[in-house]
């Protein structure tokens, strides 16, 4: 089993009201991300969506072994931010939260607010938040935009992981001490993390060597001295 | 996606409700199960009950359910745990004292999960992966949503092709299979594998594109769902949504 | 079929088409071309000379720097739609066209996205993958077929959107004898005004009484194919020459 | 270079291989094929023959029913790698062929598997990439080249493992005439035990003494080339003939 299905909450985690306010938190916020992000079909912003949605889908019907014994999939927060930006960033892991949902029954239906609240918002927001800040570092050279994509990979999960302490906070069903709760969920995920900024550093480091145009953290600048570099 | 990966063809009257209807109905039916208070086990009785006479209808086996249900594993954990972790009076189980809140909120996530994710994957065996995307379409999901999800559903064959073909192509100039499945190669795979599906992905747009496509599929005139059919499909939702009624109403 | 044609426009006209691919690499150096409604003609030109990435730009799938026009519509984001209903690619590989879960729905994508509907959109089917010899096949998935068969289908879907101007780049590559000379038949039968990418140079002489060379991303020749086949230094100069036991008819 | 041949063994032996698709789609009904060192074949048959299935069984990436022995040695899955090295095949889709970051790189893949080392590696892949034209381009990804480009580089990595049977499917799709030429040149030159799937009855008249034709599944016709083309009922059962303008010399 993979330890970040755990992200994915079920039914019946959290109250009804709570799942309604979610629900109502991940609208709100994709009709700004959908106003602000153009998706447009003759571009490459909409293969490029697709391809990553349908990416994070099959990594995880693969269910590929990280390290022996743990298998899992790349949750991909940071990797649809660098690659996408953080408007359709959040839109493309919003299609994806919501067809695991439908198609594999993962994650609750009802919570599903909360779950795109988490990994399609919250964890596209601040992975792009941790490459914009370091962007400087980025485009000095490959090395500096690896370690960058590697860092936004950690710091997204964990901040996922961070959205569901709070709803278990506001609507969780059961008062168990909320700090051991943090502790142990957000501990978990920092693990985690560290393999989702590898793999997301990976993927980043063999597509800037091919394809600099699909990077939105570079396209808009210095791409040639990366690829050079 | 050609095959669909939980979908099993059939010709059941399950099988042929139309996707918008069923979406909504399966929605209906969760939030039901959610909203139902948890003290009210006989209602979770009748929820499983409905599940149930919706598989016989369209022809699925309990075990194939069964199987697919531990996806929700994680959650099961924390049922499990959540009685000896919580605050509050205790009881007595089993010579062990727990937490009877705990224990209470233990088996309303063991209940409402389980149910909710039978009822998914009611949804998914019985609905083509292309289908609910029109459903989701014709229940007027944002133009970007279907253009992503069709673009999706569409790439996972692509990647599934590149995988198949990548792994003949190195096994036949004598590379060890296995060898693929180890963590490193996966790992350093991925980057490979994301770009040569996204340039054989970006031809394919092309081409799709060259055909006039324009982000969704012309829905065309959806056959008008009969108000007969609205309810038939309904009818589980409708029955757990009156269990939640008669479970919250204030006695 | 077909539209009206308006008088004194020409079918397609290209002039100054640049181009380069995101990687850096620079493809097309200027290309120019000009042809008439009605007329068919062939693409030669060697491997890598920059063909499929020029035929690519006449729908719009590719965009570089330079005018194109088609039937006096010049291509523009806004004129894209309606210069892909015009235009009709079959693209070299036929893996990259064909997407849908059946042979069907393949063949019927282009024309429902183009606004044609039941009953008319069946018998459109049913036609083009009759034309193909592709009917009985209606049914299977397209990446259950052998090579020749994908590459009937690909061009299926294009006949089924019935183009005013046919793209083809090396449509006979992977088909057997029969069903090459079939399709010669087919396309002659169309009347419809034509581009073929091919390195089948006898082909290239049945089909189309016109040629252009291009090599190195420019057009280097340009005239009635017989012409350009007879010349042999032109030929040799650019990677082209005719087959073994070739004997063209006088 | 290849390795020595023992007398009496042949080069390839396959008998009653029958084969379906997952899908159930049943291709092969019993192929036998018998082929001594150093003959050249064709393979030849119309679109959806099972040509394409039937090679893809020489080197184990799909297994039927049936027995197959290369150069003596029975495929079963403790042999496949040692066949694997003995048999080299060129996929008909060179996209199925070339995975690999970099021509170069993915020309190595094989050699390297079989335990080739440097400097000889380096050696075999200039050699091979020279071989088909291609040495200019050795630090490109393969996935940006033209599709004949592609075509000449998934022949480079099968020609860069050297190995005692070479099977081609379609090895002159979509090559400019001058590089057909050369690609014939090249495979005459390596004097190796060669089977090469064709729709391209004069090429297959040049390169290979003899032809088998296969249609349905079986092997409906072997002899000479010459005999096989010459016999016009035989090929226009089999949805083949020779191509417009074609005069078979005496
Ligand atoms: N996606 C790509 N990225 C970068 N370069 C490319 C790409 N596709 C093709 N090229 C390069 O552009 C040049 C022209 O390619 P193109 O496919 O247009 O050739 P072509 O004339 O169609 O050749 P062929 O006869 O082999 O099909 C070649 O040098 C090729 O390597
Ligand atoms: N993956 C597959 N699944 C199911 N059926 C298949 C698959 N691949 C091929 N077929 C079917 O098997 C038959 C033989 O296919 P094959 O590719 O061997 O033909 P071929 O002789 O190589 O044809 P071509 O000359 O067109 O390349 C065809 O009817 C084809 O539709
Ligand atoms: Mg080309
Ligand atoms: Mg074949």
């Amino acid at each position: 089993m993979t330890a970040s299905v755990a992200m994915h909450l079920s039914d019946g985690v959290l109250d009804a009201s709570t799942s309604v306010l979610f629900g109502a938190v991940a609208v709100a916020w994709l009709a700004v991300a959908a106003a602000r992000g153009r998706i447009d079909v003759d571009d490459r912003t909409a293969p490029l969506a697709g391809l990553l949605a349908a990416f994070l889908f099959a990594m995880q019907l693969l269910n590929f072994p990280v390290l022996p014994g743990v298998s899992g999939h790349l949750y991909g927060g940071a990797l649809a931010a660098i690659l996408l930006g953080p408007w359709v960033g959040a839109l493309c892991l919003s299609v994806v939260v919501v067809i695991q949902a439908l198609l594999f029954a993962d994650g609750g239906l009802t919570a599903l607010g909360a779950n795109m609240t988490n990994m399609a918002l919250l964890g596209t927001a601040v992975g792009f938040a941790v490459a914009l800040a370091a962007r400087g570092l980025a485009r000095r050279s490959r090395a500096g935009l690896l370690a960058v994509a590697f860092l936004a990979g950690l710091v997204s999960t964990v901040a996922a992981s961070a959205g569901f302490v709070v709803e278990y906070a506001i609507g969780g069903q059961a008062d168990v001490s909320l700090g051991g709760l943090a502790g142990v969920v957000i501990g978990v995920h920092a693990v985690i993390g560290i393999g989702e900024g590898v793999i997301t550093a990976l993927a980043v480091g063999a597509i800037v060597r091919v394809r600099p145009d699909l990077i939105y953290l570079v396209r808009t600048s210095e791409t040639r001295e990366l690829v050079a570099a | 996606m050609s095959g669909g990966v939980l979908y099993r063809p059939g010709d059941s009257p399950v099988h042929r409700i139309p996707p918008q209807v069923k979406l909504l109905a399966a929605f209906a039916a969760v939030l039901g199960v959610v909203a139902t208070p948890r003290e009210a086990f006989w209602a979770f009785g009748i929820d499983l009950f409905v599940v149930l006479a919706v598989w016989s209808v369209a022809g699925v086996p309990v075990g194939w359910f069964a199987r697919r249900a531990v996806i929700e594993a994680p959650f099961v954990l924390l049922a499990v745990v959540l009685p000896f972790v919580s605050g509050g009076p205790r009881v007595d189980v089993l010579g062990v004292a727990v937490s009877q809140d705990g224990l209470l909120a233990g088996w309303n996530i063991l209940a409402k999960g389980t149910l909710g994710v039978l009822i998914a994957l009611t949804l998914a065996a019985t609905t083509q992966p292309r289908d609910l995307v029109l459903g989701l379409q014709r229940l007027r999901a944002p133009a970007w949503f279907v253009t992503i999800a069709t673009l999706m559903l569409r790439y996972v064959d692509v990647i599934a092709g590149e995988l198949r073909r990548t792994r003949i192509a190195r096994i036949s100039r004598g590379d060890d299979p296995r060898f693929l499945w180890q963590a490193g190669a996966v790992a350093r795979g991925a980057g490979t594998l994301f770009l040569r599906s996204y340039e054989r992905g970006e031809r394919v747009h092309r081409a799709m594109l060259a055909r006039g496509w324009a982000g969704h599929m012309p829905a065309g005139p959806a056959a008008p769902v009969g108000a007969l059919r609205w309810v038939a499909g309904g009818s589980p939702a409708l029955v757990i949504a009156t269990a939640w009624a008669v479970a919250a109403w204030p006695v | 079929m077909g539209g009206g044609r308006v008088a004194g426009v020409s079918a397609l006209d290209v002039r100054g088409l640049t181009y380069r691919y995101p990687d850096g690499t620079a493809v097309l150096h200027g290309i120019d071309l000009h042809v008439e409604p009605g007329e068919r003609v062939a693409v030669l030109g060697p491997n890598g000379a920059g063909k499929t990435t020029f035929v690519l730009h006449l729908n719009g799938v590719l965009t570089g720097t330079g005018h194109i026009e088609v039937a006096g519509l010049p291509l523009s984001p806004d004129t894209m739609r309606e210069i892909r209903r015009r235009v009709g690619v079959v693209f070299q590989d036929p893996d990259d066209q064909l997407f849908m879960p059946t042979v069907a729905d393949d063949v019927a994508f282009g024309p429902a996205n183009f606004g044609v509907t039941e009953p008319e959109l069946g018998e459109r089917v049913r036609a083009a993958l009759s034309a193909v010899g592709m009917a009985e096949h209606a049914d299977r998935s397209p990446m259950h077929l052998s090579e020749g068969q994908r590459r009937r289908v690909a061009l299926a879907t294009v006949l089924a959107s019935d183009p005013e101007l046919l793209v083809l780049d090396e449509p006979s590559a992977n088909l057997e004898p029969v069903a090459r000379r079939e399709l010669a038949e087919v396309l002659l039968s169309l009347d419809r005004t034509m581009l073929m990418v091919t390195h089948d140079l006898p082909y290239a002489l049945q089909l189309c009484p016109r040629a252009v060379l291009i090599d190195n991303g420019v057009v280097v020749a340009d005239g009635p194919t017989r012409d350009l086949l007879a010349d042999a230094d032109l030929l040799a100069a650019h990677r082209l020459e005719l087959p073994w036991g070739f004997v063209p008819q006088p």
